[in-house]
């Protein structure tokens, strides 16, 4: 019973992991790029979201409509004007560039919004719970996230291989130059990859807002956790990637009741560990 | 000799902890126009005072670094040092090593004494911390405990921080010394997404009090998580968390009852030997000024000050010997209440008054307001309600 | 119908030059082969035309109007395709994905799904199979069909046939005569120097990033080409 | 075989001048104690160990290619070092600085037998992990403070030294010594045939090994060497700040991301860069830092820059542009006019008889 | 009787389905030259990375003067004395032209660094790239590169020297100097496995000629012999059977 208990709040940190990884897993996957300023642009969302809540005085939700088109733009710029300049054999650049960015973000909106910390609210719904059996109840907030994480999953599932932008992503992530050679003006299904990373992320951002509270220094944390997941899953690979992020949250589930020293630890020693025995995580991406 | 005398203040001005210093701003500019005339000190000299402040950015890294600038570039005479242990004990180390006074508080005495390796034979030489400790804060939260029915059984949320690992020594054998069951689930890491393991041990346990000292972003996740859980206590009474109201006011209903720690009050029966205001009249003054609610730091820090201008005072500031002579020998009403030199458990250490309090909703002019509902550790504070049980 | 010449054509990959100056003309409705040993820049030429190498604007003439320096997918959709060395199938896409890939370059013409199908009449049945689960044959088939599908005007083939058995040579071959007949320009860079010469009204031979003999292909010996490849 | 007909230079003019400026520079760093100016002293105590760490980042990174985003691990891990031994051991800090090296090398010998496994983007992020372990690992360490942390013993301190001027100075000492040290070890190095198979091995893994360089023993040594060196500048850096907490020893950003920015901006692959990296952002930090966290933003900004214009840095610019190195590592072959004769006589078999 | 200089036995190799080396036999004896044809995609540079170690085979023994080196990564086999040069010449781009040769001479052929540079500049000589010694290696033409390959694997003193397509695009002014180049090199002791397709190069320098297709050896005997067999005929006319 109680390892029962566990586990499924294991599972349901995992949704939380997996919402955070998978706007990290489709920049990974489409352009072999590490984006190390992803945990601070889940942050920069839930501060959008929040000044657009304080200005605006929308609602959480709604106020997604604002934050949603302005990540895609975001994202879409960000590519074309900058991230595109970097990609090619040479690991490095994309790599301080996106480090770079994280500083710029973190120290902005330490600037722009102080250090206090802030948290969105949903009201009611943050501590509902349902009641499973005589001593196991989840929350309700979870359950949205977790059937998020998986609505966004089966989303891009549909856009990657029931459209026809889908399958220039695939093909360009397969060989740019040959996607190229097809007519396909790859730098811009990039910008237009990581524009819809940018909605995922925002969507993640705004959700995480609800859940806890951030400030800007957030950021990095999230970044480990994502990484790991998508790690664990296999570079590219989306449902991997939600493997990973249940991986990783039951790794922690099961370390926390062990001993709640050892939670993040733990999380951190499968990782490891799992790097050790599959270097390349449960679903690597074809090589060719 | 004419130049300014020099305090040097360290604070945590960005950074996670900058929310507890973002009064001082307030506090430094109220100082300095009190001190626009400059200071009469004994001798008949009159000298001007200046505050240099540096940020430690939440960083003792940097806390460490900005005290040496502090003590070696600017030559300060004495030094004020506030807000944490990761800004004060750094500060206090520098200070120890090079000779400097050092006036702290805002954290309890316990972590600067013991926990930066003193003891009762070899206490510092530099340092005059005046806050509370854990004494005053245990009794503090047991008082509170006991106005309300429960079955005594308390779970402790006490991170793997300075902050966690002193109050967690400190609170349990004087909790079960007092006849409560203490469920320490042991430290857990800052920043953790997920307190379920800890709330089903609370559960099973059947936790009625939930105490500790957690950072804000963290509480919201356990209490969140805990009223998704099912667990429901009786009293939430912790240090850090919610002793602002910001964060109560994110917080919005769940943070009804919450009960913490008061360390400074408007209601205060104290005033400022150095502009003679009243407590009241101080933190009218910093809405007025601000627009925002007042927060318990500004009094503290300000009383901070107050030493150590008095010790210049006294000492001239003629040089870091004669001052810490002056700072040892401090008998002084402050805002925060009495500070005698001496009196406290250790050489280095003066109690200042500590309350309990619960945030309540309110109709004024800000969501919730503080009120106290312990006075146990607070000679001469009046209680201003009772404690009332948590939804 | 277009002409597509360089002049003084050069290229880079880093610091090391693989074009030295090539003068090269395509005509319009010919067949060209180009031949010349590994590593001769034959790749090199055809990627610097499809834009994927980088050149000045004035490298490149297509129809007399300087066309280099422009992104690969303005030129590919200006009508010019190019099956490239090693086929370079999308792997994570089926085969007819695969095909419809060709038509991301929106210019309509003769070719469609159903078209490529008859020609390529095994695709059809094999459509909903990962590109990359096919025989080499049947890969360069699609790469064909793909580079089709974008209805060109000119057509660059980096060795077609190159690991394939004969009798699948051979119906390349004859797809490309076909081609041919309808109108489509024809570039092929082929190791097979007679094959290349008996269907080609141009040859270049190129050595070390230069045109080390060109001519009419009726006009020049085996012997020459010998020569010019090996230098003999 | 002939008498030597050719002869190899290795120094140009430029490293001439270099050189001697920086010796110059050094002895005037050495002077500066007389001054009695210990703001300033302190300043370059500072500026000395994060040039040593660069140094050690652009061996690791932009010679042996090994992208680690984890060096804060040893940084971390060689101030905790330093704690333990004195306050536990009862060593005398200065004596403890090596030693804690000497561990640090130690413990990054199995990290980098895990992390060789790894290539790319994972043993970049693969670092980071490891760092983040080690951060974990001392939170459980009560002996250490754990989570709270601990101050070093201060009479341990005052035996280094008696007076607060005589502590400093050794400090100071130490602080230009470790970045002097860094500096030749690296440029030694480099010089020497293991210079050259670092090279090698940046620009063709494969084809090194073809030729009979050991690309994992000379990874590992780097690593290892580093891991050291980088241990050693952590206890110096946590024997001046006094306190060591998780927190404080193992943060990203202070460190790993300063470190590689600086190198970075001045020119990674190149020993000049981070003299110029370090230049760059100790000005930019004390002339903004009054502005919050103005200089970060701006140092971020410039990575940036660097990244998609000039890739080989700052240094690299001014270098290609004057043609000057200060720090040659090549090899220039002179022939005599024999050999010159012989090189432009015929293409493939110059010297051997025709059969 | 001493061993052989290398020995591969039923040495296997597939790339996923497509299957490289079936069981592969073959004896150098020192002293030797051995020359390796076959069509493109046969596998022959494949097999060559299997004798180095840049690739290990699914099954099947390669031993070194007797003694296996399965076990051994590639420079150590490097210092036992296996000397190779790539199909796609993989410079030390940044590095000059001697400090290329160089690095091979100190690591590989374990020389001291007077006596390697001396070495070194002698072996450019003799390839003939004395005139590029401070060129960086990544601007050499190809044809540079290819005499670098060359250079670099003479330096690290090898053996068995491994050539990998090294004349492809000479002139035959240069294809007759490479081979007397070659002739020396066997002289001075070295044994030589060559992968060429120009013919008439492997004729004038190797002893033995085998003719790689299929994953197996269609013919292995006197060069001359091989070349007028049958089957070598089809194949090397560019027939393959399916
Ligand atoms: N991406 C690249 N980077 C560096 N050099 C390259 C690259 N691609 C080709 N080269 C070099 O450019 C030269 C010309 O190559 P190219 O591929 O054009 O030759 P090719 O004539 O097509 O040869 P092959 O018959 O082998 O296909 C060769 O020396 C080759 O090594
Ligand atoms: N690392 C690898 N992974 C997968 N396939 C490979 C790998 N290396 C080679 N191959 C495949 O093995 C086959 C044989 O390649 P190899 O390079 O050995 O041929 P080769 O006989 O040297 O041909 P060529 O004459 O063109 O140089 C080719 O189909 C090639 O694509
Ligand atoms: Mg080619
Ligand atoms: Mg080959």
């Amino acid at each position: 019973m109680d390892w029962i208990a566990t586990l499924l709040q294991g599972l349901l940190l995992g949704g939380v992991y997996a919402l955070f990884a998978i706007g990290l897993s489709l920049v990974f996957g489409v352009m072999r790029l590490v984006n190390i300023a992803h945990g601070d642009m889940i942050v920069l969302a839930g501060f959008v979201s929040f000044a657009v809540v304080e200005v605006l005085g929308l609602g959480p939700i709604l106020s997604l409509a604002i934050v949603l088109p302005l990540f895609f733009a975001f994202g879409y710029v960000l590519q074309l004007a900058v991230l595109n300049r970097t990609l090619g054999d040479d690991l490095l650049p994309p790599m301080i560039v996106t480090f770079g960015l994280a500083i710029v973000i973190q120290n902005g909106l330490l600037q722009s919004f102080a250090a206090d910390s802030r948290k969105l609210s949903l009201g009611e719904v943050e501590t509902a719970s349902i009641a499973l059996g005589t001593d196991i109840a989840v929350g309700v907030y979870p359950l949205i996230i977790f059937a998020t994480a998986i609505v966004t999953i089966l989303a891009l599932q549909a856009l990657f291989y029931g459209t026809k932008i889908g399958r220039e992503f695939r093909a360009t992530s397969d060989d740019p130059e040959a996607a190229r050679l097809m007519g396909i003006n790859t730098k811009r299904v990039f910008a237009v990859a990581t524009g819809v990373a940018l909605v995922v992320i925002g969507i993640a951002g705004v959700l995480m807002a609800i859940r806890t509270t951030f400030d800007p220094l957030s950021g990095p944390v999230r970044l480990l956790f994502a990484f790991e997941a998508v790690i664990i899953g296999g570079l590219g690979n989306i449902w991997g990637t939600l493997l990973g992020g249940v991986t990783l949250g039951l790794a922690q589930a099961i370390g926390g009741a062990i001993d709640p020293q050892f939670q993040v630890m733990a999380g951190h020693l499968v990782f490891l560990a799992i790097l050790i025995v599959r270097p390349r995580g449960f679903f690597p991406k074809v090589a060719h | 000799q004419n130049n300014s005398l020099k305090i040097g203040f360290v604070q945590p001005e960005t950074g996670p902890l900058a929310e507890v210093a973002s009064g001082n701003a307030f506090v430094l500019e109220n100082l300095r126009q009190a001190l626009a005339g400059g200071l009469q000190v004994d001798g008949g000299q009159t000298r001007n005072v200046e505050i240099v402040v540096r940020d430690s950015q939440s960083n003792s890294n940097r806390a460490s670094e900005v005290a040496a600038d502090l003590i070696l570039g600017e030559e300060v005479d004495i030094m004020c040092a506030a807000i944490h242990p990761l800004t004060v004990t750094p500060v206090a180390d520098q200070c120890e090593l090079n000779g400097v006074p050092l006036i702290s508080s805002i954290t309890p005495w316990e972590t600067q004494f013991y926990g930066r390796g003193a003891t009762d034979d070899a206490p510092f030489s530099y340092q005059l911390h005046q806050f509370w400790g854990f004494g005053e804060i245990t009794n503090t939260f047991i008082d509170i405990w006991n106005q309300l029915d429960t079955n005594k059984v308390v779970g402790g949320l006490w991170p793997n921080n300075p902050d966690g690992v002193g109050f967690a020594q400190g609170f349990t054998p004087i909790l079960e010394e007092r006849g409560f069951t203490v469920i320490d689930p042991g430290r857990y890491q800052d920043l953790t997404d997920d307190f379920s393991a800890i709330i089903r041990m609370f559960l099973e346990n059947e936790v009625e009090i939930v105490t500790g000292v957690v950072l804000p972003p963290d509480w919201t996740t356990f209490w969140t998580q805990a009223a998704q859980q099912g667990l429901s206590v009786k009293a939430a009474t912790t240090a850090a968390a919610l002793a602002f109201p910001g964060t109560a006011e994110q917080l919005g209903p769940l943070a009804q009852n919450h009960s913490f720690d008061l360390f400074w009050h408007p209601s205060f029966p104290f005033e400022s030997s150095v502009t003679g205001q009243s407590a009241a009249d101080y933190a009218a003054a910093f809405e007025e000024q601000t627009g925002r609610q007042w927060i318990q730091p500004i009094g503290t820090v300000h009383s901070v000050f107050e030493t150590a201008i008095d010790a210049l005072k006294r000492s001239g500031g003629g040089d870091w010997e004669a001052t810490r002579e002056a700072m040892f020998a401090t008998n002084l009403n402050t805002i925060q209440g009495p500070i005698v030199a001496g009196s406290g458990p250790v050489p280095n250490a003066v109690i200042t008054p500590l309350t309990g309090a619960q945030w309540r909703q309110s109709d004024g002019p800000f969501d919730f307001e503080a009120v106290i509902v312990s006075n146990i550790a607070a000679d001469g504070v009046d209680a201003g309600g009772t404690v009332q049980a948590t939804a | 119908m277009s002409t597509i010449e360089t002049r003084g054509l050069t290229a880079h990959y880093g610091d090391f030059q693989a074009l030295f100056g090539l003068d090269v003309t395509l005509r319009s409705g010919e067949t060209t082969a180009i031949i010349g040993a590994n590593g001769a820049g034959k790749s090199t030429f055809m990627k610097a035309i499809t834009g994927l190498i980088k050149t000045a604007p004035d490298m490149i003439h297509i129809d007399g109007a300087p066309a280099g320096g422009r992104d690969a997918h303005t030129i590919i959709s200006q009508g010019i395709a190019m099956v490239p060395e090693g086929r370079r199938l999308f792997p994570s896409l089926s085969v007819e994905e695969n095909l419809l890939i060709g038509t991301h370059a929106k210019r309509s013409g003769p070719w469609s799904l159903d078209r490529v199908y008859d020609v390529f009449p095994v695709l059809k049945e094999r459509r909903r199979l990962s590109g990359t689960s096919l025989s080499g044959g049947q890969q360069q088939m699609v790469a064909i069909g793909r580079a089709l599908l974008s209805n060109p005007t000119t057509l660059l083939c980096d060795e077609i046939s190159l690991g394939l058995a004969p009798v699948v040579i051979e119906e390349l071959y004859r797809t490309i005569a076909e081609l041919r007949s309808e109108g489509l320009s024809i570039v092929i860079v082929e190791q097979d120097v007679a094959r290349a010469v008996r269907v080609a009204d141009q040859v270049y031979c190129f050595m070390e990033g230069r045109v080390s003999l060109s001519g009419a292909a009726q006009d020049i010996a085996l012997e020459d080409i010998r020569n010019a490849y090996f230098g003999i | 075989m002939t008498q030597p007909s050719y002869r190899i230079e290795r120094a140009t003019r430029s490293s001439t001048i270099g050189l001697a400026v920086l010796g110059l520079g050094l002895i005037g760093l050495l002077l500066l104690p007389l001054t009695g100016d210990r703001a300033t002293m302190r300043l370059i105590v500072e500026i000395a160990y994060f040039l040593a760490l660069a140094q050690m980042w652009n061996l690791l990174a932009g010679y042996a290619g090994l992208l680690s985003v984890g060096q804060h691990a040893f940084i971390g891990f060689g101030g905790y070092m330093l704690f333990a031994l004195v306050a536990h051991a009862g060593f005398s800090p200065i004596y403890s600085l090596p030693i804690a090296g000497l561990l640090s090398g130690l413990i990054s010998i199995p990290v980098a037998i895990l992390m060789f496994r790894l290539s790319g983007p994972y043993f970049a992020i693969g670092t980071w992990v490891v760092a983040e372990v080690f951060k974990l690992a001392f939170f459980e360490v009560p002996a250490l403070g754990g989570g709270s942390g601990m101050s070093l013993p201060l009479q341990a301190v005052r035996d280094i030294a008696p007076s607060a001027q005589g502590r400093e100075l050794i400090i100071y000492i130490s602080a230009l010594a470790i970045a002097v040290a860094s500096v030749v070890a690296v440029y030694a190095l480099l010089r020497s045939r293991y210079g050259l198979a670092l090279t090698a091995i940046r620009d063709s893994e494969r084809a090194s090994a073809s030729v009979g360089v050991d690309t994992f023993r000379l990874k590992l040594g780097v690593f290892v060497a580093v891991a050291a060196f980088t241990g050693m500048i952590g206890a110096l850096i946590f024997l001046q700040k006094l306190r060591i907490s998780p927190v404080a020893a193992f943060d990203v950003m202070e460190w790993s991301a300063a470190i590689i920015f600086i190198v970075v901006i001045g020119g990674i692959g190149r020993i000049e860069g981070p003299f110029v990296g370090i230049a760059i952002f100790f000005l930019l930090r004390e002339t903004t830092s009054d502005f919050g966290a103005w200089y970060l933003i701006l140092l971020g900004l410039l990575a940036i820059a660097i990244m998609l214009f000039a890739r080989q840095g700052i240094w690299g610019l001014i270098a290609d542009r004057y043609r000057i190195n200060v720090f040659p590592v090549e090899r220039q072959v002179h022939l005599d006019d024999h050999r010159q004769r012989q090189a432009s006589s015929t293409s493939l078999t110059p010297t051997s008889e025709k059969h | 009787m001493t061993p052989p200089l290398l020995e591969l036995r039923h040495v296997c190799k597939a790339f996923g389905k497509v299957v490289i080396a079936d069981g592969i036999n073959l004896t150098l004896n020192e002293n030797e030259g051995l020359g390796i044809i076959g069509p493109n995609g046969a596998g022959k540079s494949t097999l060559f990375n299997l004798i180095t170690g840049d690739l290990s085979p699914n099954g099947g023994d390669i031993l070194i003067s007797g003694k296996s080196v399965l076990s051994q990564r590639p420079h150590q086999r490097c210092r036992s004395g296996v000397g190779r040069s790539y199909q796609i010449p993989h410079p030390f781009g940044k590095m000059s032209v001697f400090e290329n040769v160089l690095t091979a001479a100190t690591f590989g052929g374990a020389a001291a660094m007077g006596e390697a540079e001396a070495m070194s500049l002698e072996i450019l000589g003799v390839t003939g790239l004395l005139n590029d010694v401070n060129t960086p290696a990544g601007k050499l033409t190809l044809l540079k590169r290819k005499r670098l390959e060359l250079a670099r694997a003479l330096s690290t003193r090898p053996r068995l020297l491994l050539l990998d397509e090294i004349a492809g695009g000479l002139t035959e002014a240069e294809v007759q100097a490479l081979i007397s180049t070659i002739r020396d090199i066997r002289r001075s002791g070295v044994s030589l496995i060559w992968i060429e397709h120009i013919v008439h190069a492997l004729l004038a320098t190797v002893d033995r000629l085998v003719v790689l297709n299929g994953g197996m050896f269609l013919a292995d005997g006197d060069p001359h012999e091989v070349m007028r067999a049958p089957d070598v005929q089809r194949i090397y006319m560019g027939v393959e059977p399916a």
